[in-house]
């Protein structure tokens, strides 16, 4: 019962703090959406781009070349001795002539080179597929590290370049995501501090008066902790509708030609709360620090 | 009820209560009169634990307030009233919000509230301004709504400083006969005042301040 | 020299004066007295330029007052002093710089202004007080603080709304033989009061204001 | 007399309101100092790079090589008309024996093969220099479209590629200092305006008994706008020094392998002088903004 009266008391002068001062509220509002906008908005790309890595990254195989004659019982050793290691899913054996016919079926005009080798022209090689859990660029490396110094294998290929320029290219995009998203996150707290701490100032006289009424400090800071909350909250949504527009209107037509046919998503439902339930917690977290100097103020 | 013993108060080197002791028995009504700059309103501050005695010790329903954690004397607070000169009406609200306000915060339920505020806003002649915005007021008014604020909980101790220094005599009258009604009901009441005139409507215990000094008791 | 023909005041329904049509000369000392709430402040603000009659019209010192650009008020109050319920002290200052931005404003020379501040302190008993910060000040020195402000840039007219309601009655008095010294040197003074007694004091041109409307002159 | 009086009351006021508000004073400084500084950065970068652009523009030649079996008299009436160009500074005549000897100089080795050909290995050219007036990116092209109608020249050549990639990155600098300028320009004002408004928040009270007591508008504003000038002026003087180290410990040793010689200058003393007025003037007009209010709320 005293509860509920406490809410109605918090929602009401919440309400008449955000009402008197609507102009800077919504400044407040408009701005930090908008910070928290390019938050979202890198948030989606990176989410996206991140699902094409992966789909790249399950196609990842790696083929090792064999030494020549190289017998087939060694052969077959081999095979089972990169079969046993836990980060390996599937190898596939590859002949000298299997190689060859692959190849003169994609170039058929250098049949005459090709012939002028013998059927050494090309070596054996095995194609090892890897296991789920380490179909990674990282994995993918690791495995090769391992490989190279079994003996019998004269090669590895795995597009090392392509490779490491996808992983370059993750890591700097969470880099710059990560600065960013930490900036314009910090920018949204305090555009949220100073809002409040703009009421706050004027309401001093008005706290002042709750203090002696023997109000305490969780009693007097409420209204302007759910204030922070509500600016916060409706901040995280507005972001998510602007980024849902832009989305719409213009990255869905744009990057579909990047995305070898991968087809763009939004950001998934849980996410979406969690935007909103994060702008709530940095409107708090602005809110407290804008409180921190009540008590300091206004004994 | 309400004690101090001995008790100083210094700002810098100016000494503005020495050796204050005072003894307020529970449904009495104490006037402290005084003039200009005596230490009045210093004194009612530290019974309201706005400030802190340097040297002495005050009781205030047999708790010892003078090192009290700020909760605590939220607590305490809670169970007093208080007319001052600063902290008086939030001007953007209506009277009712006003005087509510402190019903909400000292917890008192809301149908003996209800009835509270009226039994009060009708003692002090303002029924008819319950809904106005303070700040629309007259400061006589202005004044009467405070003090319709500190005695609406029915507060154990009632702090008054100067409450009827602006208020015309019918309206002094009407405030003087609430604080003796609810002195019977038991509230400690403490009345600071320069106006001899009003000091003289209270003679039962009269408290002379002078220089910080109790000059008579 | 002051001059009120028929004006009327009205917020909302509420009809706050009502035909009021007043004449107070040049060093001249005119005292309003009505009990709380009957517009005795509004008709000060009236004065003041601070509101704007709905009807009626006002002459300060021959000039017409009721509509005039901001800047023109501005001008007319650096030549006017108050005394208000509101707009008193800046806390922050001290009582010196309180009193010399008024000298500021109006464009008082320094050397003049200087004597000015040390006579109008010394009437009210405040030299002593002179570098203390305005929030240290007891109620009554403040109030004091703002009748120098008032008066010392020695203005055409003066517009004084209680302000002795919270004095003791020896600088009450102090403050009433300021007025009588001031209207003496030519200065309009208008009074307003809800107390007998002070409106006693001043029976050479006294004015029963209530409800609004002006029932004895 | 007057004047003095009310300046000393000018500063005399914001000192109080910088003092009172000193943290926030400080935070206001240090956050529009370093927006200033993004700005300061992107103008250095651009200052150097512009130099380098100007430089290497200067050096800026066009080679007209010639139809093979162009008559002597036909080479001189084609150098006569080229000449008579106002965007032509001077045309320098290379003969095919001249380009092949220059040729041979360079790779000794391939003498066989330009024996092979003869004479008429590499076409004669004319080594057009541009007047000063027009030795710029844009200057060069519109040059070569009327040259290019001609009779008697086979092919322009003047490096299209890369003055093309020079012109499209001094372009895209300029935009995007333009964007980031512009933004952080807005955000300076925006934070000085904010500072100011919660120090005039707090003066609401003070401001109602100036009014009362009879202060012009001008005369209340005076103290915020000094605030705001001082303010401004101070992150812009703040932003220089920030920007000088940097620039001392930093870009100086970083950037010289980029330069090609071509010395990195800091930004020359009346642009610093500038960045210290506009900072000022910023400010004044954050401090205007917030002061639109006051006669609202406070008439
Ligand atoms: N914070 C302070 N710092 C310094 N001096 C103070 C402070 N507060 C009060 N004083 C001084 O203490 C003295 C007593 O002040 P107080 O307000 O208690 O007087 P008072 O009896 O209430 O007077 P009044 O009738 O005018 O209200 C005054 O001289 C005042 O200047
Ligand atoms: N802004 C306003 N809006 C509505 N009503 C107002 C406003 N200002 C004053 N009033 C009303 O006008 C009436 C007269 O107010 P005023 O302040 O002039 O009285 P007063 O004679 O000065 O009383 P006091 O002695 O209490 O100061 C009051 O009833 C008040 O409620
Ligand atoms: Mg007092
Ligand atoms: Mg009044």
């Amino acid at each position: 019962m005293k509860l509920v009266r406490y809410l109605v008391y918090c929602l009401s002068e919440t309400g008449a703090n955000v009402f008197d001062y609507r102009g800077l509220s919504v400044v407040a509002l408009v701005t930090s959406a908008l910070s928290m906008l390019c938050v979202g908005l890198f948030f989606l790309i990176y989410v996206n781009i991140h699902g094409v890595v992966q789909s790249l990254e399950e196609d990842i195989t790696m083929n090792l070349y064999l030494d020549e004659n190289l017998s087939a019982d060694k052969m077959l050793e081999l095979e089972r001795v990169i079969l046993s290691y836990p980060e390996v899913g599937n190898v596939r054996f590859i002949s000298s002539r299997d190689a060859i016919e692959a190849y003169l079926k994609r170039y058929p005009t250098e049949k005459d080179l090709m012939e002028s080798f013998g059927n050494q022209a090309l070596p054996a090689s095995f194609v090892v597929g890897l296991a789920p859990t380490h179909r990674t660029v990282e994995g993918v490396g690791s495995v090769a590290k391992k490989i190279e110094g079994v003996s019998g294998v004269s090669e590895i290929q795995y597009g090392q370049e392509w490779i490491q320029t996808l992983w370059w290219s993750t890591q700097l995009l969470m880099l710059i995501g990560l600065v960013v998203g930490v900036t314009l996150t910090l920018a949204s707290i305090a555009i949220v501090a100073n809002t409040i701490r703009l009421t706050l100032f004027n309401r001093k006289h008005d706290i002042g008066i709750l203090r002696m009424l023997g109000a305490t400090e969780a009693f007097i800071r409420g209204p302007f902790l759910l204030e922070g909350v509500t600016l916060g909250a409706l901040s995280g949504g507005g972001a998510l509708i602007l980024l849902k527009i832009i989305f719409e209107s213009f990255i869905y037509r744009v990057g579909d030609g990047f995305m070898q046919g991968h087809s763009i998503v939004f950001l998934p439902p849980p996410t979406l709360a969690g935007v909103v339930v994060c702008g709530a917690l940095l409107g708090f977290v602005g809110a407290l620090l804008s409180l921190k100097q009540t008590r300091k103020v206004w004994a | 009820m309400i004690k101090l013993f001995h008790v100083y108060k210094q700002y810098d080197t100016k000494l503005v209560l020495s050796d204050v002791t005072l003894l307020v028995e529970k449904g009495d009504i104490c006037c402290i009169v005084g003039p200009n700059g005596a230490g009045k309103s210093t004194l009612l501050k530290l019974m309201f634990c706005q400030k802190k005695p340097d040297r002495g010790q005050i009781l205030i329903n047999n708790q010892n307030v003078t090192h009290m954690s700020q909760k605590a004397i939220s607590a305490v607070r809670q169970r007093m009233g208080f007319v001052f000169e600063d902290y008086r009406l939030m001007l953007r609200k209506t009277v009712l919000q006003n005087v509510a306000l402190a019903l909400t915060i000292a917890g008192t339920p809301l149908k003996q509230g209800r009835q509270n505020i009226d039994r009060v806003l009708a003692a002090l002649g303002l029924e008819h301004k319950k809904h106005d915005i303070a700040s629309t007021l007259a400061a006589g008014e202005q004044q009467r709504v405070c003090i319709a604020r500190a005695v609406v909980s029915d507060p154990l101790v009632l702090l008054a400083d100067e409450p009827t220094g602006i208020l015309d005599s019918a309206a002094a009258i009407e405030v003087f006969d609430l604080l003796r009604g609810m002195s019977m009901r038991g509230t400690t009441v403490v009345l600071a005042t320069q106006n001899q005139d009003v000091a003289d409507r209270f003679p039962q215990h009269r408290v002379m301040l002078n220089h910080g000094r109790v000059t008579e008791q």
